[in-house]
């Protein structure tokens, strides 16, 4: 796999399914058109998308506050969090639900995030898949100080940092390309360009292709076609391996598209322009796997069925344990403030009891 | 003169246009303003009246907004930077702090920094972590700075108007979960003389038994609460600060001279609160007058939590209503 | 346990070496902290000895530095990180405020970031713009952060070791002017009840006449205070507060309650300072024993000036015996 | 001037005093080569060696707090701001004092903000020069929201960015980079690679050279020797010129030295290499000018006595002044805090005055 830049994204599998040409820039290791694989490809990808399509109802419902929708970005997510081995970590964005996925987060406990029942949900080293993190970039330095943290262990891991478009003009993903380059920590930047920041196309960051920007450090890139789960998988294999053979850091720009609106509060209507979504909607990352699994028999009907089933269960099995989910217990706002004792805390813990457990008219 | 009813979004998308109408140095930038007129439509329509020079959208990065913005206005604009959510000031802090702050200083005031942040601020909206900060101790500790909060749709739309005018850099804060209450906007030319006034506190209400001092959000709360007090047979004082660098702090001594008692409430943490500010210097001014200490109603000492939790964290009328009751006792 | 006589750059680098010696998980890393030792030196010869995976120099990137840390905490080590200069810790603010502040609460307990700030604070040594700045204001009033300061070099010593010791994390406040000056330090393993008592504030004299609250740099200009105020007949009890989060107020309201006068002394601007907060408690609990309002002695609401002013800016022996003076009239 | 990344810093003037041959690269204007120009230069970059001379020397007697000295990038500075036009306005960090002299800050003035009496010391306006900046990289933004200014008021003009080696890691560098090919903005990032921050050498901000790093962003780049006035003249020449006519931003590398310690507080002896300094000392700015000019008989031996005694009686000058120079008044402490009124601080003058204003024993 060559540095530099690419105007067309690399893709292995095209959106008939069929399968590209081996090129030496993304080559197709044998492995990954094994069935079994496929098979898990396909079925974490559309149960992905049903977590996606449920939260987005229980949205509708007032179950949730917000909902970040993964739609048609699900190839960028499930093939680079495939990629990983028990020794790497990822440091995901809000958007990053299919991935958690992968990585075994219960979409309930990570929906209790959209509901307002907690910050967190998971315990980020069981799943080696940290917390969400709101603020654009700021997950992307800890991904470089978890590498560096990595070569001082000696562990063989990487980190894989997950951002978008609009992230990368902020500063913080900057000084992580500086730290990971100059200390050559095992991190692969995963850039998921989905056309769009909120309302503003990417253009507003940029006026070149992300790789160009990110080879300017001095790293190997790769540009490819995000809706491609069997290139996303293949360029992330290749990068975590880079990175872990202590050959430094490696950047990644997957060429999606945010299919849903930004969130559950916005109105893509308002910016997208006419025949983006239809010309999109053709690229659509589980249809070609679907039709690649046919062409080469690695599945049938019944396979479909069966995911299709299980992806129902799920989504039942969601929209029940969050509907039924209680308010957590007002005391509980006061605890892990501090891993220690902190006299603010508490003295505002019992200023808090009694009298106002119950909450109050906020006007 | 004319009067009409507006949200406070209304009121502020009105104070822009005419500050925009009027003076042609006057720029609005920030993330999502321009095509989609703001996450909530606050610059809704400006975009497409006042061209893309005028009105725009900015690449992600806050540090590059004000840091641009301080260049702008040394080119002698008046640029007014949205910053889309409380939470998101903090990549931006260096160069408000470091930058913005001082340069007039610095500059024995030959480049005075005209520029406007405003932030949507606060919590009640039932938002997800970062949307719901109330971050204004940071900016009053911070002297070469001004920073002022509407309380509703009225106030707002002046008040936008007074903070584009004014030489200084002026911290805006707009309180989120207030942007959708309506009240009548008289809507014309801002004066000079107006725009000082912007500057003060307001008394919303007198009574003889306390004074309630508030801002932004925590001034409806407390004018209900009032009402509330009323019943229960307890005349409050309601007093609406607006200016919370400059503190107009005056009418607050003397309210309290008359009353002895006071309580300053708002939703950021308490812990070096801007409550502590107002309890300090009430205490140093009124030392003989006060029947009772003051107190503060404000946020505990925690991140502001999961949305779920936060009508136990906010203060709440009966929050304010029985640390009014208590102090009475005291 | 054996004494010797350091300067507080001293008790640090040995405070440093005692933890990097005790904790293979201890890491320091900053600006020019490893082959030159830091600018004020605190770090000198701790990369030679521990070796440059250990103590190692970063890029010139505050948020960065920040950030990193928090991954290499995540990862299970502890960073000790230099912020070379009070006004540089600006552009990690976000890094601090919205992610180490915020990191143990939002993974309820799981992930904590025991992570050490150090940042050389404050004034009076005669330095170009940015680099006398007092920033605890802004970091006591984030939940989520603990904050300490010395005043000596064995408080340094020993704080910096109960800093490393802490699961939180800590912004450690060095006293850039105190650096050069010599105290007994008493070498030896710290215990974790040693480290559990840094958190407390410490009464350094004690007079019936009025309670003196400082930390950091104050504390020796008030012992001097108090000692010229012997001279004058007014016999002062002087506090160190130590830790600035938590606050550690009951041995101040202990004392006020015999006292019945207080001042408070920072360098930091008085406006929303972290005297406020201490007059408002101080207020609140011993309301009925006070004879005097409590007192601040703080800097203007002025950006720290050029150097040429910085004895009318700083709050002096005089300006301290002064203001005594005065609440002992009140 | 071609895009990309140069191994070689591009020269015009070596440093036996002989012109290089012209390259496509770096061009070299005749106009450069005017009998006036040239004694220009050599005139402003000994004056600001003798500023700098007589800044570290009242630094050693106490009469200033501190100084920064830019001995050794004298070409660097005085090239660039010599291709300034009246248009145009640069934004120095707190080392850029030759470009100070040539935009005719005074060095009293200069001076007042290491002796401590002033933030600031000179109208911006009025040189066309804004304050000096110490907070690394936040100028640099300026730089790029004055550009976008010029950009509405339609003046043609262009702004400059004066930054070091390791301030280009700071996430403002990459903020303003973005802006400015974003918008297209008339700016020329001005980076002096002396090879140091302090401490620390270039290798621990980047692993290859800032042009491959500002090409990343989609802008043209040039690396040049910084110690050659006529290649750091020419090529902000040509970039200013770029910027100005609406071909947007521009980046240019000046590979220097410095030849001083960091700051009068520095000691290098701690940190520089063995040799480094000597192998420099070849490089000098001036002595390579004056061999040229004599070379071409520009100028002979009454020229270089002419210079030296106006650089003597510059630095007669700043002694005489800065050692003369009086405390300001403490009431002045409370000035231009803002631009309006505001009663905390006109509270605080009150508070201070009468009692303290004498100041007090610090302890
Ligand atoms: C520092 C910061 N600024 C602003 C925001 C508000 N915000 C949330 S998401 C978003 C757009 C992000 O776009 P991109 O990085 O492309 O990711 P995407 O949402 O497309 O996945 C913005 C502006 C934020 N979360 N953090
Ligand atoms: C944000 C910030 N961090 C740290 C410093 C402290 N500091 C001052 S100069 C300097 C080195 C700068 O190196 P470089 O950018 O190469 O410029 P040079 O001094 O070599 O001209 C450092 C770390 C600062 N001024 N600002
Ligand atoms: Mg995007
Ligand atoms: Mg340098």
């Amino acid at each position: 796999m060559t540095e530099g830049e690419h105007t067309e994204p690399l893709h292995l599998l095209a959106p008939d399914g069929s399968l590209s040409e081996a090129s030496s820039a993304l080559p197709l290791p044998p492995q990954l058109l094994e069935p079994d694989l496929l098979r898990a490809l396909f079925r974490d990808m559309t149960m992905a998308r049903r977590v996606d399509t449920e939260a987005t109802a229980l949205q509708r419902t007032g179950e949730l506050g917000l909902w970040s929708s993964c739609l048609g970005q699900e190839a960028a997510q499930v093939g680079s969090a495939h990629a990983m081995d028990e020794r790497d970590f990822a440091f995901p964005t809000y958007r990053e639900s299919a991935a958690a996925w992968v990585r075994g987060v219960d979409p309930v406990a990570l929906l209790g995030l959209y509901r307002g029942t907690t910050h967190g949900g998971w315990v980020p080293d069981e799943h080696r898949f940290a917390l969400f993190t709101i603020v654009l970039g700021a997950q992307v330095l800890h991904a470089v100080g978890y590498a560096m943290g990595q070569q001082r262990l000696d562990s063989g891991g990487a980190a894989i940092a997950y951002f978008g478009d609009g992230a990368t003009s902020e500063g913080d993903v900057h000084e992580a390309m500086v730290f990971a380059t100059v200390t050559n920590a095992p991190v692969v930047f995963f850039c998921q360009n989905n056309g769009w920041a909120i309302s503003e196309p990417v253009h507003r960051q940029t006026t070149v292709p992300f790789t160009q920007r990110a080879a300017g450090y001095g790293m190997p890139t790769m540009r490819i076609d995000g809706n491609d789960v069997l290139a996303s998988l293949a360029a992330t294999q290749w990068a975590l391996e880079h990175a872990r053979g202590g050959s430094g850091p490696v950047f990644i720009e997957a060429v999606t598209y945010r299919m849903g609106a930004h969130t559950t509060s916005d109105d893509p209507t308002r910016y997208r322009p006419p025949g983006e979504l239809e010309y999109w909607a053709t690229q659509d990352p589980i249809d070609r796997l679907r039709l690649l699994m046919i062409n080469r028999e690695v599945a049938a009907e019944d396979f479909f069925v069966e995911v299709q089933a299980q992806a129902d269960a799920l989504g039942e099995r969601i929209r029940a344990a969050v509907r039924g989910a209680e308010d957590p217990e007002a005391g509980l706002m006061f605890d892990h403030v501090y891993a220690s004792d902190h006299a603010q805390v508490e003295r505002d813990r019992q200023r808090w009891s009694a009298p106002f457990a119950e909450g109050g008219v906020m006007a | 003169m004319s009067a009409a009813p507006m949200t406070m979004v209304g009121g502020l998308n009105a104070g822009l246009r005419a500050s925009l109408d009027h003076d042609p140095r006057v720029l609005l930038m920030g993330e999502d303003i321009a095509t989609l007129g703001g996450v909530f439509r606050v610059t809704d329509g400006l975009a497409k009246d006042f061209g893309d020079q005028r009105v725009f959208d900015t690449p992600l990065a806050e540090s590059g907004i004000l840091g641009t913005a301080i260049g702008l206005a040394m080119a002698g604009f008046r640029p007014v930077v949205e910053i889309q959510f409380d939470g998101f000031v903090f990549p931006a802090f260096d160069q408000i702090v470091t930058q913005l702050a001082k340069h007039h200083y610095r500059s024995a005031g030959h480049t005075p920094l005209p520029i406007v942040v405003r932030i949507p601020y606060g919590g009640g909206i039932g938002a997800v972590e970062h949307h719901s900060e109330s971050p204004e101790a940071y900016f009053v500790h911070t002297p070469g700075l001004r920073v002022w909060t509407p309380s509703d749709a009225n106030q707002a739309y002046l008040g936008i108007q007074a903070a584009i005018a004014c030489p200084d850099p002026v911290i805006f804060l707009e309180p989120k979960r207030r942007y959708w209450d309506k009240a009548e906007v008289a809507l014309g030319t801002l004066s000079a003389d107006d725009a000082e006034r912007m500057w003060s506190s307001r008394t919303l209400r007198t009574g003889s038994d306390i004074t309630v001092v508030a801002y932004g959000p925590m001034v409806r709360t407390c004018t209900e609460a009032a009402n509330a007090l009323a019943e229960l047979g307890v005349k409050a004082t309601v007093i609406d600060l607006r200016s919370l660098s400059p503190l107009d702090l005056d009418p607050i001594f003397a309210s309290v001279r008359q009353t002895g008692r006071c309580v300053v409430v708002h939703e950021a943490v308490e812990t070096v609160g801007l409550g502590a500010e107002i309890a300090a210097r009430v205490v140093e001014e009124c030392f003989y007058s006060l029947e009772a200490p003051v107190q503060r109603i404000a946020g505990p000492h925690v991140p502001y939590p999961p949305s779920r939790f936060e009508r136990h964290y906010l203060p709440s009328i009966d929050r304010v209503v029985a640390g009014v009751v208590q102090v009475m006792a005291g």
